[in-house]
């Protein structure tokens, strides 16, 4: 089954050149400038007014003018599916944003939700500017690399019928946007409580420019991972194991917490809300269904409906594993625990849900609640510091839902081996990329915050604001 | 006059604050603390790692009163908080000096009560 | 009206035992395994192993392989409609756990959110192992007792219209999955901040396993109560008044918590967080859309929209009226009761959202939130304590909802006679099966845990964890 | 684009009268009784008492009878998202509980969180009692007025496509009610913390049940400024700019909050919590999609893509303007800024989200997101005291993207003169009427509570009750 | 040395802050208290119970200061604090025997300020 | 007997207890604090508004113990406290009375370990 099977024969890149189709597009040089703004801080009215002119010459044809040839039941239902999916994944983003803040220190909350809500805004734009082209534009290069030019461009018929039997162009669009920056949210996770905002936002803006659309290329936009057999149906590698691997790399190159693992054996750091927390968690698990749900690609029923089984059993099992593990271990029933098994589940289950029977997502989620349990007390023990589990939860169990595809798949032409060889491709692109960009930006601008800020907290010393104004709260963790 | 300070089990401030009523102490300064003392260590998990806890939730009084008082606060306190367990808390008491009433101005034994 | 028609002549109990289905299946024992596994903490890696060889032996088909004869609209929009509805079913365990943590103390938040998420994970699984054939399954005794086997399977055709018109097998497994859990999330507020974690997990397994899919069976299952002329559209009956009773034995069993009913004239224990008890209600009255919605089994335009207005009216209304009576009363305007008064409207207005008028539905609300004032009072007065009020939530406007359904329905097949034997029957097995549960619990590993842990909190307890580290929260309540 | 283009011709009024539908309708009396009842805390029982007898006699067929000549696919799909689109602009109300309380102090939590929950309740009853009726009624007074009644009545084929291609009555009707209680809670943010409970609640109930209806008349129920060739998609100006009116006028009246701009330069006073106003921002975000996507009033899938685009294009870009702007211009990224950024985003993009380009969208966001800082920072200087910053946000973002639809549009019908006609004629209704009522409350039962209630906060002072009960919170701001 | 005390009204801080240091007392600290006294009771609704609360949310003050500077901070408090009305607070002074400087380790009068 | 109050860093708690518990100072309470004092001013930012903040977090320390005890619960607060930048605090030694111990009953130099 195929990611994005365009029916139609768009021709994607001729067009947003030419400037001149129905329904606008965005120019080339517009949205970059725009994005180039917010970091840089400069010329936002400038690049408006700029291309405003430009906008308004171009507005000829009302939008939905000539998309009606025949709207076939697959194509309305299909493309309602999955704009539904869209906004559940969008949802995801407000989970991140209460899972990370719940699960870090109350003096770093403001930074956390800063970064949540700035990296929503510039992923998506920068997804719209070159993401979308990378990832599933005009292959360039056997598979390796795709290009169709700046922006998003629907061109004649692709919002009709003729780009795909499913959706049309901008529901695509959309639905990938929304995935495009959860690749760089899990990263926000493992590097919180440390890492220097501005440098966080370059990472993610470049994360998700470049790199996230080149590997979803390799498979989902149609490339040389998957003529290789390579199967993930919604992600575990492409997205979680992806962000993971960014995870990874920050966790690894900014170092520890202060006096995280000082004195002898070290110190927990407690989150400073269980419910901010589990509201997190519950928010993920109600938006993974549009995740999951919506990679279908269509309303089918049969698929669908056999997703949402299977990403529900997998997530409760996942729960099941993490805290029946976590409660023998340590004799004492974990939440933490038992919410990151609910990830570890849904993250387990991601990459074949459509195709394992439910007793086999059973298993996945069960194994993979335990996976996250083990792979927390390892990295504690390897001394590397990730707040939130993000690299359990999404790097190895991303790896292993999608090497699990190849264990319980029914579908025959799923192997272990295409599995392995998608995990270590993606690996090979998204860590090293991730620690590149890092390197750069240490080398650069800098990207840790000084101990001192680290002490009395991000909030006061990068926004001059605190979380929670007026409460008492003990600042001694 | 003297200060009492005293340290006591959360849940007890509503014994303690009948007992002191009872004796005719009605006002006092009441805040929020974290004590150390004798206490079994409780033990915090969180995420795969162990922390022990040695921090205990008590409430801190402050009661104002005239020498002849004292013995009644004192009383009073360990009327409403004693449960027999270790933790039960300690009764400071210090000199004052002076005291001011800050909406008259009044000083000394006056301004107290 | 059905709960769910079977179209076709779907034969559900061979093929589990066969296990040569084309869409896998759960094998039966694979599951209540897991179960196990989860409340006795053992063996799941073994389980999995055992079951991981079963499932690949019968991986052959893929899953949605012949499952497409033609799709019917009314299969492909009534399914994507089901299944929206069963995931806004499972928003509302969010919203439960944010009320229930809302309106206790913060020394059991860690308690309450582990609760929570834990009876998701362990009523799914259990519904997936032995609910859902108890519900749906084969009649076995004259419509009181049905059964199909362990595990879920959908067999040949029940992945296309030939299950049913309107929805596939495994949509109408996870929208009844959804609604399972429910059932014992309705205790948990009752029975919060001092029953003991064990005892109240397995409560729940055997509740929602168990008594729950049994009386659902009588209804809609078309057990006797259904050919009895009773009618329960979405469960007022079946699902609130069922955890209703639920928690009115648990909430006697247990005893009121220390020092609510003492002193005279007792005291209040004040919710820690109103914020968080808001967003629980609304989101709660946001998942009911789906509950109610998704009650209609189709996505027919008409019965939709009507139980969509009914639906709003009576919450609406329930607000009214809670908070009219209770300024009326108090003289002060209570948000606790403002919340409570939308559940009770909600409550109130689910067994008959799709046959009444909107006119009727306001009476029903509005009265729906006087009942829940009274209710609240009625119980204090009892001293029956009940932190979060889900007895006249949940049990009380139950029954007020299940008899308006008598009074006001536009169908003249509905008859308050009916109406009162369900709740009659209902009350029977449900709450001495509640008591006789809980007795037991109580006998062997023990229902309430030590007066010093309820004075420290279940967070440190029986987590040896806080919900808000840091935070300074006088303990004194 | 018409908003509500009727294609049966249903006769409206009569039927309400008659009274013998057969799908139910409320009775005249009954509602606007029900709501004197909440205002006044009388008589609920009695007129619920009352028109069950009514509700009773009238029940005679099934709701769902003669419903079903021919189900086309525009009419189910339509009808479907129109519904799921109703419940997201229902999630927006938790979206403004949740910013507004957020945004401000602690001690006046509660009160948000029980205006807010009221609004909702109060709003959509009224607007059942009069409101729809008022607003899309029949034509009285060329354009200018309209009226068919009280209550609501499907009459005999509202439930069918002859009443609309897309969607029967009833969801048309709870599309319209959810979207009326939205410009009452808009005002509740700018005059919190100091209003009185009873008399903001009397303005709510007057501003949605008369105010509001009238002005949507004009255009979108196809009255004078329809015909003028006035243009406002999803609600610029007549949701968001008619509130922002209304919050200018609470504003002005009020006064500022004690303190808030004495002492030389005033003092900032710090929202308690940015958890609850993020989580408050990241839903009315996911609602808006329910809010813009579902004006669409069909399931077109080149429409609705295109404005999912749109839609998040623009609060992704007003994020990067307002970060931008206020990180230049206060050298600090501030949360409170990007927050409401995205807001300015979504309400600029509301006028034109079906009738722009993607690439204007972005501008218009970015626009947007500019001017919402620059407005907060005038209203300081202006020494209007703005507690969330509803009036940048709802009121001069509304008036910007109104006026952008004349500037970016696609559509050659849309020129920039009949949109600021648009613009001052809500103007000139809203804040007029808006100063009106305040001042009427004023005279009578007084509009501001006393200096020692806003010391204590309102929590305490007028519902005897704490958001935060047991925690250490410093009240000196 | 002396050690002043005082409970004042949350809201008066800022006043009480700018009177101080009008008056060159520039050194304080300040915490969270809940205060009983002749204030009225206030009476908490919920869910159809009333409490009687009569802890009153004040805010500590402590100063440390010698001899000569006690009137200061005596009358900065008033003047910061005072509106006339039951609950203003009190002021209690204490006799301080030593003071030490944690940075400098100085010790006694150098300390204090 | 005495009773000693330290204000100290917040981050320093768990070296301060450490350096006590070395010295077998085994009993403290601890509180929540905000000090002004020499440390610079925070600026907070909120909506285009600058605040300055010159309260800064802290936390309160007493312990109380006879007079021959009160170097070494200074001392121990001095190691784990200093930093030797300005903000690390202050400790003061107050003349104690009396003290009783809750559980017991039992008074003076014996209830105060
Ligand atoms: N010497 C002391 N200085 C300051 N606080 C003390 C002192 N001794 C006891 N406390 C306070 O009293 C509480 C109870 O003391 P603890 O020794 O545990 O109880 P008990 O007196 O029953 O043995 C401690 O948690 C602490 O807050
Ligand atoms: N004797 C006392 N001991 C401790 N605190 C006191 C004492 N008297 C007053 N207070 C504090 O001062 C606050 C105000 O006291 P109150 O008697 O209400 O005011 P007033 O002095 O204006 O009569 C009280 O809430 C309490 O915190
Ligand atoms: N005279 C005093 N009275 C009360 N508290 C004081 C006094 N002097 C210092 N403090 C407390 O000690 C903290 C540190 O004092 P500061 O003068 O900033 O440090 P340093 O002693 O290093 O110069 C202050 O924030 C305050 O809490």
């Amino acid at each position: 089954m195929k990611r994005r099977p365009m029916t139609g024969d768009h021709d994607h890149g001729t067009l947003v050149i030419g400037g001149n189709s129905p329904i606008g597009g965005i120019e080339g040089k517009t949205l970059p400038a725009s994005i180039a703004a917010v970091i840089g801080c400069v010329m936002v009215c400038l690049a408006a007014g700029q291309s405003a002119a430009q906008a308004t010459t171009e507005a000829a044809a009302t939008p939905s003018a000539n998309a009606e040839p025949v709207l076939t039941q697959a194509f309305v239902v299909g493309n309602l599916w999955l704009l539904v999916g869209a906004m559940l994944v969008f949802v995801m983003h407000l989970g991140f944003a209460c899972l990370e803040a719940g699960l870090t220190r109350a003096r770093n909350t403001v930074n956390i939700l800063f970064k949540n809500i700035s990296i929503v805004a510039i992923g998506t734009l920068t997804y719209a500017g070159v993401g979308f082209s990378l990832m599933y534009g005009d292959d360039l290069a056997a598979g390796w690399f795709a290009w169709s030019g700046f922006g998003i461009d629907p061109g004649e018929t692709g919002q009709s019928p003729a780009y795909n039997d499913n959706y049309p162009y901008f529901t695509d669009f959309i639905f990938q946007a929304m995935f495009a920056a959860t690749a760089a949210t899990i990263v926000s996770g493992a590097v919180a409580e440390r890492i220097k905002l501005e440098s966080f936002l370059i990472f993610s803006t470049v994360f998700v420019g470049l790199v996230y659309p080149v590997i979803g290329f390799w498979k989902w936009g149609e490339g040389w991972l998957d003529a290789a057999g390579f199967y993930d149906f919604a992600g575990s590698t492409l997205v979680h194991a992806v962000g993971g691997w960014g995870a990874l790399a920050g966790a690894l190159i900014l170092g520890p917490r202060l006096g995280r693992f000082e004195a002898g054996h070290g110190r927990a750091y407690h989150g400073h809300s269980m419910p901010l927390a589990a509201i997190g968690v519950f928010l993920l698990w109600f938006g993974w269904f549009g995740f999951n749900g919506g990679s279908v690609l269509s309303a089918d029923p049969a698929s669908m409906s056999l997703v949402f089984v299977t990403t529900m059993l997998g997530a409760c099992a996942g729960v099941v594993g993490a805290v029946s593990l976590s409660w023998f271990l340590f004799r004492k029933p974990d939440l933490s625990m038992a919410l990151n098994g609910a990830l570890a589940g849904l993250v387990s289950i991601t990459a074949g849900a459509d195709s394992i029977t439910p007793g086999s997502s059973i298993i996945i989620g069960v194994i993979g609640g335990c996976v996250v349990v083990v792979g927390i007390l390892s990295l504690d023990r390897l001394r590397i510091d990730d707040p939130v589990g993000a690299i359990p939860v999404h790097l190895i169990c991303g790896i292993w839902g999608t090497a699990a595809v190849g264990i319980f798949s029914t579908n025959e032409d799923h192997t272990l081996l295409a599995q392995l060889l998608g995990i270590a491709a993606a690996a090979a692109l998204a860590f090293p990329a991730a620690l590149a960009i890092f390197f750069v930006l240490k080398l650069t601008i800098g990207l840790r915050v000084s101990p001192e800020a680290e002490r009395i907290g991000l909030d006061i010393d990068e926004h001059g604001m605190e979380a929670y104004s007026g409460f008492q709260i003990f600042n001694t963790q | 006059m003297r200060l009492v300070i005293a340290y006591i089990r959360p849940e007890k401030l509503p014994e303690v604050k009948q007992a002191l009523f009872k004796r005719d102490v009605l006002k006092i300064s009441v805040s929020n603390a974290l004590g150390c003392g004798d206490e079994p260590t409780i033990y915090e998990q969180y995420r795969g790692r162990t922390s022990e806890v040695d921090l205990h939730k008590k409430v801190r009084i402050e009661a104002a009163v005239n020498e002849s008082f004292v013995q009644n606060v004192v009383d009073g306190i360990v009327e409403g908080a004693q449960t027999g367990e270790v933790g039960d808390g300690k009764i400071f008491v210090i000199p004052l000096e002076d005291c001011y009433r800050i909406r008259t101005g009044e000083q000394g034994h006056d301004a107290i009560g």
